[in-house]
């Protein structure tokens, strides 16, 4: 997890454009040593990539502080490596090993991390948004200055309870940072086929929430945004809501046919993601050379066989403890 | 020791609480300048300020979830849902949030809170407006659920829900709120079944609202020399198996009685219990007295009939008795 | 119910002035004497009275046709009365008779009545509105021009439920009149303790449904906005929203201290409501004069008084049917 | 006669039915363009368009109120919702309207309304993805709670529910969908439950997924010389009481076989049942074989641990035979 403390202003520098762009490339790269793990039946269950839509986790975990909580989706590897969970214990729990940082519980759905806030890893769409705002405000009531950023998917915006976690962070002015990562479909589901209202970010001014939309494939303006609402909610003005325009590159889980749109429009797509666009920006600018890329690249190749490594070596919590942890303190 | 209700007792806790934690507070539709639909909350407001008796829009799901985050983050909320029938709003919170997120996070995080909520039928509320679903919510791992029958147990099962570090629900029976009677025990556990009245010919096993119904039953029972234990559940889970078995051990006959419909009732859990411990101890089969399989109906003479009354359970206990 | 054509535009001749104003003191008259029959305990469970807000059920009736259908709250005496569901079914609802227009099951929260499509009295704030979509629904597949009205407090706007039912009817471009009746309390809670933005009709807005606001305490102006609205649903426009800007003069139920609000606040509203508002200008206008009201209390008196005759001698439903109707064809 | 999977039979009902009735129609998460999160209605959006094969948005309270409103309309709604686990979000629809609207309406108005989802663990879905709530479904009055497991069931409960005049919920196991078999009745009743297999010795009782469990269990017990009778139950709500009887009387044992978590469990009230009705004709108290009581886990080991298994099934009706 970065350290640097929240600064709205964005100094892209040398040192923070390759921490970013190794962000990126370290999502993007476990999660496609996951997709092999994944036919090699190593890892079971849904699999849901992030693969195009990185660059939001890298510009928005940066603006946050070690004190704050995040609440996230099923579609989280990415939220989790750069919040700082450690690889290791992400990949033991794809595995489902007892090393896991849900000790091999919840899988790939189900990251949590005390160490930093990690609150998951919801598989229930739109599900994590009321906690978020409770866990906003619990800081409200012991003054303190967290805040909870909350992720969530553009099809999260039809359910229920997003209109009442809009509303309650709205109305008590609670520091959340709501998230709309949308990739402009719901598993099959197109957004115009959803939402009668497509444009995302103006439902957030429908309950007098701050709101912009920023385009979610460039981790710059991912993360000047997030710095900026950051630390408009820090200053007392309540939630604050946006938009990340971005793209999944990938099917929806591991069992998605994908019917329902073409391979051009993926492509097309493509030619924008996030980790080629930055890389080009940055070397043409001079912040950073393909060396560095490489290295990079050998670096989180490393580190992806050591966490799969890790998890491989790693126990399976006995069948005796089956149900350990249902409740505090004992077996029910 | 003076004479209070219910409801008093319960506002007692509540007072009592929030003075002893300052991470308490307590949240729900009308809770504070309303009163609180069945005026448990009344004169809270004023004492303990908006913060803390924190009025909600109608947002069940919303509310209850955000009772799950505040506990994440370190608060002991209070959540209260009107009545139960509310609570269905609710349910992915509580069934997906609140009873999984211990075991998912791998024992990371707990979610201490509490979520009270009004239930049962008898006031003519009619099919929306009468539900018992405390024994349905009893299906749920990782819940603890508590159905306080007496003025010690309205005061007392709160301090305890709120010291559990887990999601603890509790069930007020609506047509207890009025209940007077004397505050005695300031303690009360929420791990053990309580015997109400000690017998030896027959095992009554009830909770909640039916608690007096089935003792004053057990009256009628003794008047024509029939000596009926009572056992209130109190917490309907994890259930006290060992209470209930050593009971029917000893009487060799039981009727549960239960204010929920009957099929899939918690009076089958019990009953299927009682079949698993003790079956070579029963001298009959376990009877029950359940809530007829019907959306409640609004006027007086049939709520009456669809709901477990006096004479029923009498009638079931003779006819186990034989 | 009325039965004229659906008009957009509002002819306020003296006859229609008298079907109005005798719509509204109808009602008032009605729970007047339900509140009396409470104290007396014949009629028992909760008891919502519509006093103040008459002119909503009264204008909006006469906007709907006979086919059209109709899904309201616990607190729809009102809107049963004015649609024709008739006064004794209604009355012996109240007591729970058997000749009640639910057969005594529903009681005043659950009034239904097929012949003129009530959908019912449902007593979960917000439940009737996916309802009302359902039905539009049916009526757009079928391809019918039938309406569906469907009434809600501006309390239920908090609700997921209306979220996800405004988003599916706009979406979906159906023919639902959806009917706020902002009485500014929800129980004991002020719009501005519940909603982070108090503008209701603006929330419409933000699902791309045409909306209005209006002043629910004038009942030509109900019914002309009404009309409107009618009439650009039935013109294929998908679904209209209309606020109706009202207030409730009695408690919320009979169990209601009214700790929320002042007096004198419910005094000035009574001073404009909308029976005594609409008689003084109708007469002032010469349309209707005094005895014109004296004959319409006095029917109305006879009528509520052979309603409540007819609830007296009604039956009460035998035990051994307790469970008659849990299942179509008997018994379960 | 050619061989089929489950999948393909629930499919080839929707066909059938979508043919046979304009009125009926399909809607739900992804059930056009996507295919169907379970690839059941593959297909079918080309076939019937998207009027009648209708994409919803993530809105399960909304959609499935609106299905309400659609049966009260006058069409023959088909709701899908993915999986039981989304089904809470609905739950005060089904409950408080789609169950109460005939009984509060006097009578006056059905809804017939067909609600199919995707239930059960066994993909390492984890803790919020692998519940089996249709034995807690058949806790409410008004509904009727269909549990197909066979082939002809999977293709003939469809056509069944349809044509009844009050809302049905089917229960589609996932470990099901690609279950091969051949489509020999076209037409399902929904009222009885069927004996899989013939015995003597002892009744297993089940349902759904865990019917080809129990199956298994029951070769196994025969190559042990015992002979298990198999009930399927097929039904949740009306339980067919008078098969489970008929089948307990002969054989005087028995054990019940249920996914959903043990504690007011559906098995429980079929043991309340038997218990009720067959106590002097037992040899042996009533068994149950459940889910254990947790969150279900994510890893293989722990998931086969915490469900009932084959091998489970065998010890307990051995256990019971004694
Ligand atoms: C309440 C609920 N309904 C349905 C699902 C099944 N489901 C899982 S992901 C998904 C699509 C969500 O889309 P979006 O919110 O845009 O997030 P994305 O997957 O695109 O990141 C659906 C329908 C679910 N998990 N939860
Ligand atoms: C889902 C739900 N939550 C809570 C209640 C309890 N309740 C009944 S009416 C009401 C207030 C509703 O206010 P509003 O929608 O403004 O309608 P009004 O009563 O003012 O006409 C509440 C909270 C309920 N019936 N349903
Ligand atoms: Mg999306
Ligand atoms: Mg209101």
């Amino acid at each position: 997890m970065t350290t640097e403390k929240t600064n709205t202003k964005l100094h892209l520098d040398r040192s923070l454009a390759l921490e970013r762009l190794k962000a990126m490339i370290r999502i993007r790269r476990f999660e496609e040593k996951c997709a092999e793990l994944y036919t090699q039946e190593k890892i079971r269950g849904f699999l849901h990539l992030y693969v195009g839509e990185e660059a939001i986790a890298a510009g928005v975990m940066p603006a946050l502080d070690a004190e704050d909580a995040v609440v996230a989706t099923y579609r989280e590897h990415g939220h989790a490596l750069v919040r700082g969970v450690p690889m290791n214990a992400v990949m033991a729990e794809m595995y489902g090993k007892a090393e896991g940082c849900s000790r091999g519980r919840g899988g790939s759905m189900h990251l949590f991390h005390e160490p930093t806030r990690f609150y998951g890893g919801n598989a229930i769409v739109g599900g994590g948004l009321p906690i978020a705002v409770g866990l906003a405000l619990a800081d409200k009531m012991l003054e303190s200055k967290r805040v909870t950023a909350c992720f969530f998917g553009e099809g999260a915006a039809a359910e229920g309870e997003f209109h009442e976690s809009l509303n309650l962070a709205a109305l008590w002015k609670l520091p959340v940072l709501f998230i709309c990562e949308n990739n402009l479909y719901a598993m099959g589901t197109a957004l115009a086929r959803s939402e009668s209202e497509t444009d995302i970010h103006a439902k957030a001014a429908s309950y007098q929430i701050q709101s912009e939309s920023v385009d979610g494939m460039n981790v710059v303006d991912v993360e000047s945004a997030a710095r900026r609402a950051v630390a408009a909610i820090r200053a007392g003005q309540g939630p604050y809501f946006l938009e990340y325009r971005t793209y999944r590159f990938r099917a929806h889980s591991m069992f998605d046919a994908q019917l329902y749109r073409d391979a051009q429009e993926i492509k097309e797509w493509e030619a924008k993601g996030p980790i080629v666009r930055f890389q080009d920006w940055a070397e043409a600018a001079n912040l950073i050379h393909p060396d560095d890329v490489e290295k990079i690249e050998a670096d989180v190749a490393s580190e992806i066989a050591a966490a799969a490594a890790f998890a491989e070596a790693g126990t399976w919590e006995p069948v005796a403890d089956l149900t350990r942890d249902v409740i505090t303190g004992g077996k029910q | 020791m003076t004479e209070l209700t219910y409801r008093e007792a319960v506002r007692q806790a509540h007072k009592d609480a929030l003075n002893a934690d300052e991470r308490v507070f307590l949240m729900g539709e009308d809770v504070g300048q309303y009163g609180g639909c069945y005026a448990v909350s009344k004169g809270l407001l004023e004492e303990f300020g908006p913060e803390r008796i924190r009025d909600t829009p109608l947002s069940e799901s919303g509310f209850t979830g955000a009772g799950i985050g505040a506990a994440l983050g370190g608060m002991r909320p209070i959540v209260e849902i009107m009545t139960v029938n509310f609570s269905l709003l609710a349910l992915d919170q509580i069934l997906n949030n609140a009873a999984t997120i211990r075991h998912m996070s791998g024992g990371q995080f707990n979610v201490p809170l509490v979520i009270r909520m009004a239930t049962g039928a008898g006031r003519q509320l009619a099919a929306q407006h009468s539900h018992s679903l405390e024994g349905w919510y009893a299906h749920i791992p990782g819940l603890k659920v508590l159905t306080p029958a007496t003025i010690d147990d309205a005061y007392g099962m709160l301090g305890a829900a709120l010291a559990d570090p887990d999601p603890v629900l509790i069930f007020e029976n609506v047509m207890l709120y009025n209940r007077p009677g004397i505050l005695e025990a300031r303690v009360a556990d929420i791990a053990s079944a309580a015997v109400r009245r000690p017998g030896k010919d027959i095992t009554l096993i009830t909770y909640g609202g039916s608690l007096w119904k089935t003792l004053e039953a057990a009256e009628t029972l003794a008047a024509e020399g029939i000596d009926a234990e009572v056992i209130d559940l109190r917490v309907l889970r994890p259930l006290d198996n060992a209470a209930i078995l050593a009971s029917v051990a000893k009487t060799r006959r039981a009727v549960v009685i239960d204010e929920g419909w009957r099929s899939g009732s918690l009076a089958a859990e019990v009953s299927a219990r009682i079949m698993e411990g003790a079956f070579w101890e029963l001298d009959a089969p376990v009877g029950r007295v359940c809530t007829a399989e019907v959306p409640i109906p609004y006027p007086k003479h049939l709520e009456d009939a669809a709901l477990p009354q006096a004479p029923v359970i009498v009638a079931a206990a003779k006819s186990a008795i034989g």
